[in-house]
This record gives C-alpha cells, structure tokens and sequence, in this order.
C-alpha cells in the first residue's frame, strides 16, 4: 500500500478512542432549536418565514443571500417563536428560533428526485444549490460554488476529503464505515456536475477500516481511487490533501479550482447524495461530542440548530473539572464562552477538555529551535511572522508571507516556548489583507 | 635657501588639478542639472519632524514633496494651524483655515462596569483578543483594555484606566493613529471642546445589555425627549450626538439612567446679564430655549438663573456682550450615579 | 454559570518544552563531564562548578535589573556554563571560568534580549574572547595521564606537522589525551551526540555534514592521508562543535537548507583556518564566523512558499 | 562657461596657495628631517654595536650581492673602532605576525651577536610586542650565529633563546632575521 | 606585500586584514548605513566603486606626477583631491545620466568622501608598491571586504531589529557590540596570508 | 555666549561620544593613553586651523566645489603640521607620526568644516574646532585609559611607568574587537546615565 503524504506538518497524538469504535446514534431532539442564518462562508441567509409560522421538517426557512450563500432549511416541525439577533463566537447573527412539536412532519418539498441517469450535470447543480449543501468538513463552503469553475480552468480530478486529521473527531470515519455507499453516490453526481473523470478519495492510514469499508463501496467504479494517506496533521488541510494525492501545488493566493481540482469532505458528499436520493436538505449531521470533559463521550445524528447544552446533556453531563468548550476539533476549533448557542451544518465535532487538557503551558522566549518552520506544512518561517507581529512590526511580518497561513495551527502545537504563533500570525494577516484590500 | 624652482612643479600640478576639477565639476553640474523643489525642503524643515501619517503620506518629507506638487497646506493634523501657516508662507498662499481641532474619543466606559463572558488566555492586546471571539468583553463594542491604541500614540494622549482606553485630549493632535489601530472601532474623532459624550456603541438590544454592562446606552431615549437643540438621537439603538448642534448643556447627561453620557459637570455656566451693557433688545429672551430671560423692550433683562441650562445661546446671540457665563458652582445637581 | 476558558487555537500543545530540552543536552553531556572529571579530578569539578553558577548568576542579574522575569530555571545558562566549562584546558584558573561566563551571558546573550535572541553562540564567543585574551592561561593544557602541563594538543601537533608524536586513534577516541577538558573524549561526546537526535533535540545536518566536510576537506588538504583526516575529526572539538555548538538553536538557521549551508560552511572554514591560520584549533571560530553568516544565509535559503514556483 | 571658468579658478587658486604652502613647508623641514632620520638609524647602530665609533655603509654593489640571497637586508654598515672594523649593523625587514618588522642586528667579525634593536613593526601588544623589550633581546648578544641560533618554547639549550609564550611566530622570525647576518658575516669578510 | 601573489592580496584584504573589522577603516559608514541589508549592499556597491576608481587614479598620479617630479610630500592632498573631485563628479553624472541607480547609491556618495578607506586604500597602495594589476585588484578586494562586512553586519542588525534590547544598549551600543564580535570572529583568520 | 561655543564639543555634543563621528581613529588608536592623547592633540591643531581658515575663505567657497575646497585645506594643514613636527619635533614623530595622515580622514574634520565653520565666523569656528578638538582628546584619552589598563595593567606614559596593577592582562582589549567592545559599553554607560536622568 503506498502511502501518500506532503511536507511538514506535525504528528499530533490522535486520541481518538474515545469514540472511534462507537456507532452513530440519534440525538434526543430539543425542545427549542436555534438556526443560524449564518452557517456558511459568504453572505447569511435571509429568513423567509416569520414568528407564529408553522414549519415543518426540510422547509426552507432562510434562502441564500446570494450567489456565494446557501439555503436553510427547517430541521424540526413546529411554530417558530422568534427571530433575533445572537452573538456567536462574537458574531452577530440572525436566529430563527423554533418551538419543535416533536412530530417530525416532513415538508412536502422533500421528495426523492430523479436518478442519476436522468439528470444533466446543470440539473444536479441546481439541485446541490436547493439543498443548501455547504462544505462540512469545517470551513462551510457552498458547494455549488465550488462545483462552478470558471470556463478557462476545467476541472479535472475530484478529491473527497476522509482524512479527518483532527484529533479527537470521529465524525467522518463514522460515515465512512456507517454510509460509505452514500458517499460514493455522492462523489458520483459530484463527478457528473463537473464532468470530471478521475476522482480520489484520500483516508488517513490510522482508519484501516474506514479504508476498507471505502475500498469496497467504491470497487465496482473504475473513476474512483482510494488514496492511503500518512496519519500526519493537516494531512486534511485542502492544499496539502491535493499534495499529497495529485502532486499538484495550489498556487499561493489561488484556489484548488486554478489547477483543476475539487474537494468536498465526505460528510459533504454524502449530503448530495441523501437531497438527490432522498429529498433531505442538510438538516443533521454527525457530531462527534467528546474529550476528557464529558461524562459519555459520543457520536450522534444531530439536528442544525440544536443547543451546545442539549449535546451535553445527551452525553450525561460535563465533568467537575471541565474548563474548555471547542466547537470543532482541537487544533482548528473554535473554543466557545457558552453553551446556550446552537449546532450548525459544520458542526462535525464539540470537544471538552477537562482543566488538565485545557492546560496551555507557559509561553516562554523563543529559543528558534527551527520546529514551527520545520512543522509549517506551507513552507512559512512562522517564527519570524510571530515575532514581527507581537512587537508590531507589520512592515516586516509581511516580508514573510502571513497571507499565505492556511492557519492549521501546527507551529503553535510544536513550539516547545509555547509560543502563540497562529495566533500572532492571524493578527499579521488580517492586518496585511485589509490593507491590501484597501490599497 | 628656498629653492623656487622646486616649487613650480607643485604648484603647476596643484593648479592644473584645481583648474581642471573645477572646471569638470562646474562643467558636470551644469550639464547634468537635475532640478529640486527647494521649497520641499524647507517646507519638511517646519513639519514636526513627527512622521506620524496623520497628513495621510509616509513620513513628514513625503508630505513635503506632495505641498510642492499641489497638495493643501493644512494637512499636518501635529503642526497644526502654526504650522499650516508657516507652509502657506514658504509656498505663498493663504493658510487655508486650518478646522476645527478634532480629537480623539474612545466611546466606551465599559471597562469594569463591563462583563467578560469567557476566561481570555493569550496574547494580550486587543487586536489577538478580537480574534478570538471577539474578545472576552460579553459586550461587543466594548473597549478590550489592552491599549493597542496607546501603543500605537505617539504623543502620551491616551491613558488606561478602569480596563477602559481614555484620551487625555490636550495631548491629542488628531493623528487617528487610534482610530485606525482599535479593532473595536470605537474610537471617532470629536470637536476638541466637546464636553458632552455617549461614551457607548452598542447597539443591540434586551436586557443582556444592561446584565453585561452598567454604563451601557439601553436607547431609552430620556436624553432624545431631554435635549432642546435636537443633538442627540438614539440611531440604531444607541445614542448618537450631532456635535454641530450640541451646546453643552449636558440636559441629557442629566436624564441618562445608565451613565453612558460623559460629561464634566464642572464645566456647566449658567448665564447672567452685564447689567452695564445690556440695552435691553430682546434678543436674548427671543432665543433663551427655556424662556428663562424676562425683561421689557429698553429695559435691563435678568436671567432665572434656576432654569438657565447654560447653553450659551444668548451669550452669542447678545449684540452687546452683555451676557456673561459663570460657572454654575452650586453642585446641588450633582449627579448621583446609576 | 460556569466560565470556561477561551483561546485562539490551537487547543492542545506538544509536551516538548525549553527547559525538558535544555535538560537533556545537560544530559547528552553528562558523559563527557563525568570523563573531564575522571581524567581531571577536582579541577575540573570545580572549574565546571564555577562557570556554571557564574553563568546562572549573571542571567539573574541581568534580567533583575532589567525587571524582567527571572528565567534561570530554563536551564539555558547552564547549558552554556557547561559548555564553556568543557571548552576550558584543565589548568585554566577559576576566575577565567567566571569571567567567561560573564561575558558569555552578558555581552553575548542578555545584551541581546536574552534566550533565542542573540546571534553568536554565547559559551564560544566566551571561549574565544578568554582564548584571545589571555593566550598564555588557555593553553595550559594538562596531561590527563601525568597531570603535568602538556606540551601539546593533537592539533598543535598535527598543525606543526609532527605527525609522529600524535596521540594513538584509541587514546584520541577515548580522550586520554591532552585538550579541552570536555573535547578529548570523541566516545562520550557522540554518546551524547546520538542521545539528542535520539530525543530529537537535534537534527542530523549540522553534526554530520560538519564531521563529514572536515573529514573530506582535512583528507583533501594534508595527502590524501584518511589517518590524519580521522585524527582531524576525533580531535580538537569536532564532536563538541558539531553536536553541541554548531547545532545551537539561536545561532544557527533554523530551516533545512539553511542549516546544510551553514555545516558544510563550518566544516570548510573550520580546515582552512586549521590548516593556514594561525591558530590549530579552528572549530570555535568556523562556528562564530558560520553565527555570524546565519542571518544572511537564512535570508538567502528561506524555505519556498507553498504554491510559488517549483512543482505544478 | 563663465562658471566653469570662474570654479575651475578658484580651486586653482586653492590648489596654488596649497602647493606653495608646502613646498616651502617643505624645502624649510627637508634637512632637519633628513637629518633626523640618519640620527635615529645611527642612534640604533649604536646600540646594536656599543664598541663601534663609526658606521660605514657597505658598498652598493655589496649590498647588491647579499640582498640576492637574503632580500629581507635593506641596509649592512661596518662597525669600525678607530678606523677598524669590529663588526658588522644590518637592517633588515621581515615578516613577523602581524606584518613587516624592522629589526636592526649588530655582530662582531666572528659571527658572535653584539646586540639587536626592533624597529617599526606591527605585532600584537603583550604578545609578539614583547619582542621589543628587553628581557627578549637581551637574549641574544653572545650567541652564535654561524652555527644558527635556535628557538625554544621551554628551556633554551646553549646557542638557543626562550620563545615569548604564545608568540613563537615573532620568535622566529626575529631569530631568522638574526641569522640572515650569517651571509653578511661571511661574504663581507671576504 | 609587494612580492605577494594576486591571491593572498585578495584573501588579506577581504578576510584577514579586513578594513573595517581589523583596521578600523571606514567605520563611520559602517555604523550609519548598516540599518538595512539593502542599504549595505547599495553603500558596499558605491563604496567598490568608488574606490577602484580612486585607487586606479590616484596610482597614475602618484606614478606620473608625484614619483618623477619628486613631490611625495603632496600626497595626501592630492590624493584627497582626486577622491573629493572624483565622487562628486560621479555624483552628479549618476543623478542626470542613471537615476535609479542614483537613487539606490547616490545618497551614500556624499559619504564616502568622508570615508576613510577611500584614502586609507591609496595611501597603502603606494605602501605596499603594488602595480596596477594589484592595486586595482587590492582596492577592489579592499572594498569587497567593506561590502562583505557590513553586509554581514547589516543582516544581523536587521534580524535583531524588534528584539527587546536593554534600552541603554540601543543603538550605537548594541551595535558596536555586534562589531565586536564579529571582530572576535574575524580573528580566526589571522595567520592566513 | 562664545564660551558655550568652546564648550560645546566636550561635553553636549561630544563629537565621539555622542556625535559618533570620526570614529576610525577613535577604534584604531586607542590602544594606550599615550596615543591617544597624542592624536586627540594633533586633531585640536589640524581642527581649529582648519575650522578658522574655512571660515576665513567662506566668502569665496563657490557651494558646489565646497568639498574639494575644504579637503585641500584640511590636508595642507595635516601635511605641514606632519612635516613641521618630523623636522623639529622627532621624538613626538615617533609616536605620532602614524596617525598624522589619519587626521586627514577623520571625518569630525570635515563635519565640522561643514556643519560649523562654513556658516559661522572665524573666532567662533577657531573655538569650536578647539572644542571639539579637546572634546574628542578627551573620549580618546577615556577610552585609551581603559583599554590600556584592561589590556596590559599598566599605563605608560612618555616612556615611564605611572602605574601597574596587579591584574591579568586582557589582550583581547587592544585588539580590534576590545576597541568595539570599549566603545560600547562607554556609550551604554552614557545612554544609561542619560536615560535616568530623563526619567
Ligand atoms: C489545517 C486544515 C485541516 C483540515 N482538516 C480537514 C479534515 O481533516 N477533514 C476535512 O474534511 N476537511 C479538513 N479541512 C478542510 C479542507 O481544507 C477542505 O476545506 C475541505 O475538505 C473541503 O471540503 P468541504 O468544503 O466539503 O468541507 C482542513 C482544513 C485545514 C485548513
Ligand atoms: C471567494 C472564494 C471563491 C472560491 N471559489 C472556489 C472555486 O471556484 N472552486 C473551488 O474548488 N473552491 C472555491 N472556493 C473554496 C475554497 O477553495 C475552499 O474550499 C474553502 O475556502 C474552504 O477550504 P478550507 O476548509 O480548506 O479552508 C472558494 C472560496 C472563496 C473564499
Ligand atoms: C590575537 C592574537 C594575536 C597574536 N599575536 C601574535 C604575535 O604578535 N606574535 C606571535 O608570534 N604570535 C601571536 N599570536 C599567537 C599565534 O597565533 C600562535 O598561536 C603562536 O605564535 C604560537 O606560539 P606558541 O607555540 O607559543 O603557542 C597571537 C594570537 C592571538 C590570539
Ligand atoms: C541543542 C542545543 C545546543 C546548545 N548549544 C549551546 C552552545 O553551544 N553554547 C551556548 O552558550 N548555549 C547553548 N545552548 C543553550 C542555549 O540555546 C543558548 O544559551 C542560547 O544561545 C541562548 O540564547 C544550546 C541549547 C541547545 C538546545
Ligand atoms: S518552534 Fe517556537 S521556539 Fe522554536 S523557533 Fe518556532 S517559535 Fe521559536
Ligand atoms: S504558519 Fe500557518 S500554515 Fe504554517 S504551521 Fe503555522 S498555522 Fe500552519
Ligand atoms: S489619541 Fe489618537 S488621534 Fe490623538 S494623538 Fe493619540 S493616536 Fe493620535
Ligand atoms: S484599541 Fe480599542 S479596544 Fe483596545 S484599548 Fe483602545 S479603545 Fe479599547
Ligand atoms: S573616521 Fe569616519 S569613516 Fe573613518
């Protein structure tokens, strides 16, 4: 089995036993649930329904903003109660917040739709769009942006991203071994959209099974290869991940597209599959809620819009000594102040780190030991970036190329100093892309 | 003894290097004459010597170079009006009025009245705890309290205090060296004599406002019903002041239940009439908002000193001078805060 | 309600830390200390004793009077004491061990702003700085067999070209010969050698391609002789140059190419000044000039950006 | 043009008043100077010959001759006592650490040193420098230079001096530079 | 140094008796202009030169003028004559003729002037009696070394540029100290020629 | 008032010291007090000279062959002060006669020729060159005091002893790094009084 890689990056210790053997089970649902008209890149969504509304499971509730936003839909049946304005991860976002009458009524717009066969490429397209799928693998991406290049760059190769690099989550492996027949669906209609040829699937070798289950699902199609690839973190990071299965570099500045290549995460996948096949928008997801910090670490279906308390609950508690609360893994995650705001579409993970994990050591002087360049998985000098950054030097952080951290966070993890190199680098960055973009 | 022969050499070869590098020089710098607006250096001679940017160009020589080539003299926000004048002179104009000096405000008292909603740990300064949720204030538009606007000061105008960012306004030249470096964005430039103040941006709405900070602006529009001069408004759920309107009288500071208007009370006058220059033309009492000037046509007017608010309205309009504004020294209205 | 901590991430750290990783060069060297001490005797403990508290001192002393905080138990001062220490021919008298570690920790590294800041490698510019100063004091080299002040070192010798009185290969291995008291020993050293890139404190580059161009350069310049290029790299602190100093973090680059650059750098002028200079011992110095090109060779060799130029 | 002219004289003018202050300056100091020098060369003929009362350059052609095989010798006078030579002064240059070193050498007709002086040179202070002082070259009259005086870093022999610790370089070199008078000794008597 | 071959004038003059690190030639544009790596380089260009320049002219002069008419007393002055006509000009002809490089070089001209090694170069190559091969390839050398020096300076300075220096130490100090150990460092090429 | 101009040069605007002008002989020749003093003295000369006949000639220095003007003046003074003093003064040749021609170099020369002279009349230029002179005689003779002390444990001045002290001699200070590292820390020294006294 060759096992396919790029350079850098660093080896974080996975810790995914907590939930790697357990099956996805259903999430109760919540009483109320929170749906945010921002769960995407781009612009939010605009609320199409308004308090004292009935709606029902799968309804549109918030269509996309614009051509770069998605579609919301309803993922309960029930009357919704308010519409308001929510600081999320200090963000004020639009909320529509709906009373669930735990009937699970469908809306009648969620039919299955043609098969594959019957449909044009521009049909499934359209399709992707009405589903409001957006990138799950994190960054929340509409897909059928992705899945429109501009005519001078043809697309030529499709890369399904199952690597989940991140320790901890097991999301994605779960759908892998749970709907891995789904996902190949998926990956085909994707294919069709783009009419793309040749498409890789790429799983980190510490998911042998997943690898397997993949492997076989994927066996009677020609187009689709299974790439092994090194458990190294960001193995998942998308220009790595192109890297590593095609040898083709993502020009700095540019996108996957400027060299022919789509990636969609799995979870992503998939959903184009469960709106062609089924009718069902992107409603729910798999949640891996886990870490040291919660009695019962689990993976679960859970409902866009639920309540970060509601996943607690469901896993029995948090522990006496929970400190930190990450949406998201533990080396791109978002740590959150609360638990009162809700799940989104990308909501792949929620980790729990007990005070001892959630300890960061103290930062100390750089001693330039060389590990975050070393580490760096982009070829940057993140040292040198930070340095300039913490004593305000933008001038000459710039020298070195900020702009182009993908922000993974590897650096940081190294650093024996402790030193807060991401974050210090963000800082320069958006420093240096505002004013670019004032220029 | 001397030898004079001995000197013809020297001196024939001395010479003849003086003469021809002399002559190549003079002939070089005549030939190859590259012409340099003197004026830019003399103009960059007058400027601080601050480089500060507040004139918008890098560096006090680059704005120089731009004076010569057209642009306004008054852009030296350090130098200020002295300064413009001095530029006008070298480049013989007139000294554009130079404005109004603007300082800089942070709007926001938040600071300990604030709450943090979260435990920051990291780098400390307010750009990097933006970042992070935008920072542990449960207030969104509260000050961060870590100063990267003081650091970024080159003048000492800005002191923090109470986890609040404040400026000391006499030594504010109005560089918006701040305004540019706060990621809050809570931090506008002000008339210099401005007195009153909502010192609060947000602008959302609900009693978590008032749960995550006491001196936050509710928009309950007492300070709206309160000012004569229609100067404050509640925009957006907070309340905005019209400078150009505002006089000072601090009525709304007056009213505002949560403290979020600043103002500094010792300043308050209240008006009273130079009986010696007042020929009694009504002019005063046709404008007093309060109606607080009583006196007949001819006749020596007299101010109830109780109503006057102190919005200086009579002082200027007076074609006598007549008026005088003293401080309003009882502190019976002293406020008792939220 | 309860407060939970929020920071940028990442959330999780490497369990590597500063001072676990000075730890273990202090115990990478721990072999060739015992030897000095065993070859030596008290001497040399106290030698190694003095440099060391002279260093730890003077960084708290420094950093006290800057208000900064006192980071001594980071163990970098201690490293760089010992290491100045086994730099020191047996007969050096105390007061130069504290001295140099003043002027290493002082003028090399807190003028600088401290650890990680300064570009010469502190424990060398000391040694250079006592080895210029007092010529006499640092050539007292002992015999570690007799005890008696030693005629020469192996490289004096080699650079006088009296190749026949040099030391066996054996007693140059195991460091039964004259020198610096923690050089001789080229066993211990790589003991300790091999321990760093075990624990990864160090990478390969910079020990092994300096040995290796001094072996290849020291062959090349003196007949084509692999005896005396052997004897070249087992003597005068090779090994103590190649795997504790060349491989210093702050003073040497901190990327891949930048550090192949700067080992076969040192390696090169390391033979040159051994072979035309006018002193034998030409590792300290190949290795200050190397810190003081680092900055421009980092600047040079800075690794490519991902996605600009090289591979579709 | 005018201008050109109207620089162009005036640095002449600079350029005249210059050449002509120091071309008197320097016909006025050409003979004390001159004289100076001579002194301070005979002033270290002296010394490096006590017993001689007059120096006598060789003859060009002689000179010639040995700076063929020995090119560091600038200059060889004969030491005379009453008309007598009793010996032999040579300057000569050579090259020591730091650069260039004059030393001026004194021998007697025998080949015995009577005495040696350095002149300018560049070694190092506390080092080579020592070499100008005179527990290093008070070493050396009495010593034998055709059977060539040797150098020793510990304990000179006979015909041997002690080496300036840590300067065995400058040692050399001057002992070298003392030796070379081996030729001077030997062609000149002839 | 007369005798020496072309390759020992070089490796003298770059390493072992570089003018700034060992002669303490130059040192004021050394100081003043070595903030930034590109600044260095730009001075290191103007200074080599200006200083070929002036070491090829000033040999025709002191062979030509001084030697036969027997006024080596004039040295100095007409030396520094030639080097003060001689970068002014350059100055001048470079703005009109190549502004960009005169932007990049012509501020430094000025200084070098009030350069030392510029008069320290031909002083010694009328020392060391060098032809003109060697005293075209000695000023050069001369000058590379300045380049090389405080290139090398430059780029420590800028790596050092936002470090937390102790504030009694910024600046000149800190600087100076950096000298210093290059300087300690420079060492190890003494004995080589 | 004429006295500040005097003064100026020791202390307030040290030309060495804080100026951080002509630093080459400040480096190269420090190495004992002897050489120092007498460089310093050779420059108070060649300065106030210089200074006064620049001042002099002012009127009929055309600005754009100033340099050349002020570098002949400058050097004809170094070459006689050298001759005069080789011819009349040969012990002090010996010592000195080194640094002569270094004079012309030294940068304060000419910064001051044209920082000062050129633009002030000649009793105040002839002053502030002695000034400055004696300002630079004076960090030369601090700075050759403390390298020759560190670096041999004596001082000799004139040929005599004046005083030896019991320390290990650090050669390293007379060499071309100890000069830097003098310098340096002199000058923190000077930033560090400096800097308390503003605060
Ligand atoms: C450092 C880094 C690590 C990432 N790791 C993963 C991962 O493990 N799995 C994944 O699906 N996406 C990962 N992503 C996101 C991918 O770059 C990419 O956006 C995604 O696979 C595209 O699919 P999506 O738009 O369907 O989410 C990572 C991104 C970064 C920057
Ligand atoms: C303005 C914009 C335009 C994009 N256009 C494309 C596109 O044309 N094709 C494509 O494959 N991805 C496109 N992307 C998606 C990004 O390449 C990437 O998948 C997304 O930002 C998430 O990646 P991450 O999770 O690795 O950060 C676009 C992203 C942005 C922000
Ligand atoms: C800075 C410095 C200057 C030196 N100067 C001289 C010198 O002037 N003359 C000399 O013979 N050796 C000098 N040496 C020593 C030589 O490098 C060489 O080690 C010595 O000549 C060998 O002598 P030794 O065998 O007595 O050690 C100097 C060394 C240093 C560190
Ligand atoms: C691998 C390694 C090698 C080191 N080598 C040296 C050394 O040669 N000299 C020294 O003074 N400190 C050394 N140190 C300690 C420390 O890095 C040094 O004090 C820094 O240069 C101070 O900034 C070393 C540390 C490590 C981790
Ligand atoms: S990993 Fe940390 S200590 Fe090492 S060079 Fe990078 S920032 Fe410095
Ligand atoms: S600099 Fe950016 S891309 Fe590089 S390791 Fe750090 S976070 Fe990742
Ligand atoms: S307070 Fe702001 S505007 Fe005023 S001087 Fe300071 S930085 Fe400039
Ligand atoms: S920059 Fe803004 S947030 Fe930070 S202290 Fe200043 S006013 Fe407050
Ligand atoms: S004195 Fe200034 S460069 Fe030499």
């Amino acid at each position: 089995m060759e096992v396919r890689s790029f350079k850098g990056g660093v080896h974080v210790p996975h810790s995914k036993g907590l939930t790697e053997g357990k099956e996805t089970v259903v999430c109760s649902q919540p009483k109320t649930v929170f749906i945010p008209m921002r769960q995407h890149i781009g612009a939010p969504a605009k609320p199409v329904v308004a308090p004292k509304d009935p709606v029902k499971k799968g309804q549109v509730i918030g269509e996309a903003g614009g051509f770069v936003s998605a579609n919301i839909h309803s993922s309960v049946s029930g009357t919704v109660k308010k519409i308001h304005t929510m600081k999320i991860m200090g963000l004020d976002t639009t909320v529509i917040e709906i009373d669930n009458d735990f009937q699970e009524t469908w809306h009648e717009s969620v039919t299955p739709r043609a098969g594959i066969d019957q449909l044009s490429g521009s049909d499934i397209k359209g399709l992707i769009q009405e589903a409001g799928i957006v990138g799950m693998g994190g960054a929340g991406f509409p897909l059928h942006v992705k899945l429109s290049p501009p005519e001078n760059k043809p697309i030529d190769i499709f890369i399904v991203n199952g690597t989940e690099c991140e320790p901890y989550l097991t999301c994605d492996h779960r759908l892998m071994l749970e709907e891995s027949d789904q996902i190949i669906q998926g990956l085909l209609f994707m294919m069709k959209t783009v009419s793309v040829k040749k498409a890789y699937i790429g799983i980190e070798v510490n998911k042998p099974d997943a690898i397997d289950a993949m492997t076989s699902a994927a066996a009677p199609y020609d187009s689709i290869e299974i790439v092994p690839l090194a458990a190294k973190y960001p193995q998942g990071g998308e220009k790595q991940l192109i890297y590593a299965c095609t040898k083709r570099e993502v020009p700095s500045g540019g996108l996957p597209a400027d060299i022919g290549v789509v990636v969609a995460n799995v979870a992503t996948t998939k959903a184009v599959a469960d709106y062609i096949v089924l009718g069902q928008p992107v409603i729910e997801r798999i949640c891996s809620v886990t870490g040291s910090g919660i009695t019962t670490p689990k993976n679960m279906w859970i409902k866009v819009g639920t309540p970060l308390q509601h996943l607690i609950d469901e896993c029995d508690g948090l522990t006496n000594d929970s400190a930190k609360l990450i949406m998201g893994g533990p080396m791109m995650g978002n740590a959150v102040a609360g638990t009162e705001i809700p799940s989104t579409k990308t909501t792949g993970g929620l980790l729990i780190l007990n005070e001892a994990d959630a300890k960061i050591g103290e930062t100390v002087a750089c001693i330039k030991c060389g590990r975050c360049v070393s580490a760096c998985p982009v070829g940057l000098q993140p040292v040198y970036i930070s340095h300039f950054s913490l004593q305000d030097r933008m001038d000459l952080a710039e020298q070195y190329h900020p702009v182009d951290c993908i922000e993974c966070g590897s650096c940081s993890f190294i650093c024996p100093a402790n030193r807060p190199l991401v974050h210090s680098i963000r800082v320069a960055k958006r420093h240096v892309m505002e004013n670019r973009r004032k220029v | 003894m001397i030898e004079f022969k001995e000197l013809v050499m020297p001196i024939v070869s001395m010479g003849g290097l003086g003469i021809a590098f002399g002559g190549l020089l003079a002939f070089a710098s005549q030939k190859f004459e590259v012409k340099n607006d003197p004026r830019a250096d003399e103009i960059n001679a007058v400027l601080p010597a601050a480089n500060c940017g507040g004139c918008g160009y890098p560096g006090c020589m680059n704005y120089a170079i731009a004076v010569v080539d057209g642009e306004e003299v008054n852009k030296c926000t350090v130098g200020g009006p002295k300064v413009a004048e001095q530029v006008a002179a070298i480049m013989g104009v007139d000294a554009v009025d130079a404005g109004d000096r603007k300082v800089a405000r942070v709007h926001c008292n938040g600071g300990v009245n604030a709450v943090d909603e979260y435990d920051y740990q990291g780098i400390l300064s307010c750009r990097a705890m933006n970042l992070v949720s935008g920072g542990p204030k449960a207030c969104k538009n509260g000050c961060l309290g870590c100063g990267d606007c003081q650091d970024v000061c080159q003048f000492g105008a800005i002191k923090l205090e109470n986890g609040v960012a404040e400026i000391i306004a006499e030594n504010c030249t109005g560089c918006q060296a701040c305004v540019k470096a706060c990621p809050k964005q809570i931090i506008t430039m002000i008339p210099a004599g401005q007195n009153t103040v909502v010192d609060c941006m947000n602008n959302e709405i609900g009693a978590h406002v008032k749960r995550n900070c006491t001196v936050a602006c509710i928009a309950c529009r007492r300070c709206e019903k309160a000012c004569r001069f229609d100067a404050i408004h509640v925009i957006n759920n907070v309340a905005v002041i019209d400078y150009s309107k505002c006089t000072d009288c601090m009525e709304c500071w007056e009213v505002c239940p949560t403290g979020c208007i600043t103002a500094n009370h010792e300043l308050k006058v209240v008006a009273e009439v130079i009986e010696e220059n007042c020929i009694g033309c009504t002019i005063c009492a046709k404008n007093c908002p309060t109606e607080c000037i009583s006196g007949e046509l001819k006749q020596v007017h007299k101010v109830d000193q109780t109503e006057c608010i102190g919005c200086r309205i009579c002082y200027e309009k007076c074609p006598k001078d007549a008026i005088a504004l003293i401080p309003k020294a009882s502190p019976e209205k002293l406020k008792e805060t939220a | 309600m309860q407060r939970f901590k929020v920071t940028s991430s990442p959330h999780i750290r490497d369990v590597d830390t500063v001072t676990r990783l000075m730890g273990d060069v202090i115990l990478a060297l721990l072999p060739a200390t015992a030897l000095a001490v065993y070859l030596y005797g008290l001497r040399a403990l106290l030698l190694i004793g003095v440099t060391i508290v002279a260093a730890v001192a003077t960084e708290a002393v420094c950093q006290k009077i800057r208000q900064r905080p006192i980071t001594i138990n980071d163990l970098s001062a201690v490293v760089t004491g010992l290491l100045l220490a086994l730099n020191l021919p047996a007969g050096a008298p105390l007061w130069m061990g504290a001295l140099g570690s003043i002027f290493a920790i002082f003028i090399v590294k807190q003028v600088f702003g401290g650890l990680g800041e300064n570009f010469m490698n502190p424990a060398l510019a000391a040694r250079v700085f006592l080895a210029v100063s007092y010529p006499k004091l640092m050539g007292q080299y002992l015999d570690p067999a007799t005890d008696a002040l030693s005629a020469a070192t192996p490289l004096a010798l080699l650079k006088e070209g009296q190749l026949s009185d040099m030391p066996s290969m054996l007693d140059s291995f195991l460091g039964t010969v004259s020198g610096s008291i923690g050089e001789t020993s080229a066993a211990a050293l790589l003991l300790g050698g091999l321990y760093l890139l075990f624990r990864k404190v160090i990478t390969w580059e910079i020990p092994v391609l300096f040995i290796a161009t001094v072996f290849v350069g020291t062959f090349l310049l003196y007949g084509f002789d692999a005896e005396v290029a052997l004897m070249a790299i087992l003597s005068g602190g090779v090994f103590l140059g190649g795997f504790f100093m060349a491989t210093d973090y702050a003073t040497s680059p901190i990327h891949f190419n930048g550090r192949i650059v700067f080992a076969i750098g040192a390696g090169i002028l390391t033979v040159l000044i051994r072979r035309f200079g006018a002193y034998p011992e030409g590792v300290m110095f190949a290795i200050l000039l190397m810190n003081s090109f680092t900055p421009a060779i980092e600047k040079l060799t800075a690794p490519r950006v991902f996605g600009t130029g090289g591979a579709k | 043009m005018k201008d050109i002219l109207r620089l162009g004289l005036i640095l002449l003018g600079f350029g005249i008043m210059s050449a002509l202050l120091l071309g008197l300056t320097y016909q006025v100091t050409l003979e004390p100077i001159t004289q100076s020098r001579a002194l301070a060369d005979q002033q270290n003929q002296q010394l490096v010959s006590p017993e001689a009362d007059a120096f006598v350059p060789v003859e060009e052609s002689v000179l010639a001759g040995i700076r063929e095989t020995n090119p560091g010798i600038l200059e060889i006078a004969e030491a005379q006592t009453s008309g007598q030579t009793i010996g032999y002064v040579a300057k000569s240059a050579i090259n020591g650490f730091g650069g260039q070193m004059e030393v001026m050498v004194g021998v007697d007709r025998s080949g015995k040193v009577t005495g040696i002086r350095l002149g300018n040179h560049a070694e190092t202070p506390g080092l080579g420098d020592n070499a100008s002082k005179p527990e290093f070259y008070e070493q050396f009259p009495g010593l034998d230079i055709i059977s060539g005086i040797g150098v020793n870093k510990n304990e000179p022999g006979p015909n041997e001096i002690q080496a300036i610790t840590g300067a065995t370089v400058t040692s050399r070199a001057v002992t070298d530079a003392v030796n070379a008078l081996k030729a001077v000794v030997e062609e000149v008597a002839r | 140094m007369e005798n020496a071959g072309l390759f020992t004038i070089i490796v003298s003059a770059i390493l072992v008796n570089n003018f700034v690190l060992s002669r303490f030639l130059g040192i004021c544009p050394f100081l003043g202009m070595s903030k930034k790596v590109e600044t260095a380089a730009g001075m290191g260009m103007a200074v080599i030169f200006v200083i070929t320049m002036a070491g090829i002219i000033t040999w025709f002069a002191n062979k030509y003028l001084l030697v036969p008419f027997q006024m080596e007393y004039m040295q100095i002055v007409m030396y520094i004559l030639i080097i003060a006509a001689l970068v002014q000009f350059v100055e001048v002809v470079l703005k009109k003729i190549l502004p960009t490089l005169y932007s990049a070089l012509g501020i430094f001209l000025p200084l070098i002037t009030t350069n030392c090694a510029v008069l320290g170069v031909a002083l010694l190559n009328d020392q060391y009696n060098f032809g003109l091969l060697k005293t075209i390839v000695h000023s050069a050398a001369v000058a590379v070394g300045f380049t090389l020096a405080i290139v090398l300076f430059a780029s420590i300075r800028e790596k050092l540029e936002a470090n937390d220096i102790p504030k009694a130490f910024q600046g000149f100090p800190i600087a100076l100290i950096i000298a210093s150990l290059l300087s300690f460092a420079f060492l190890g090429f003494t004995g080589m020629v | 008032m004429r006295l500040t101009t005097l003064t100026n040069g020791l202390v307030k605007d040290n030309p060495t010291l804080v100026q951080l002008v002509g630093m080459c002989p400040v480096l190269a020749i420090t190495t004992t007090l002897q050489n120092g003093i007498g460089m310093g003295l050779a420059v108070v000369v060649v300065l106030a000279l210089s200074n006064l006949l620049v001042s002099l000639c002012r009127s009929f220095t055309p600005e754009r062959i100033r340099i050349p003007i002020f570098v002949i003046i400058i050097a004809t003074f170094v070459t006689i002060v050298g001759l005069l003093i080789e011819a009349f003064f040969p012990a002090l040749h010996k010592s000195l006669g080194l640094f002569i021609p270094l004079i012309v170099v030294n940068c304060i020369i000419l910064a001051r020729a044209e920082a000062f002279a050129f633009t002030h009349g000649p009793l105040d230029s002839l002053l502030d060159g002695i000034g400055m002179g004696l300002g630079f005689t004076g960090a030369l003779m601090i700075i050759s005091l403390i390298r020759e002390i560190l670096g041999t444990g004596a001082v000799v001045l004139g040929g005599t002893t004046l005083f030896q002290l019991p320390i290990p001699q650090t050669i390293s200070m007379i060499l071309p790094p100890g000069a830097f590292l003098a310098l340096a820390l002199i000058l923190a020294v000077i930033n560090g009084l400096r800097n308390r006294k503003e605060a």
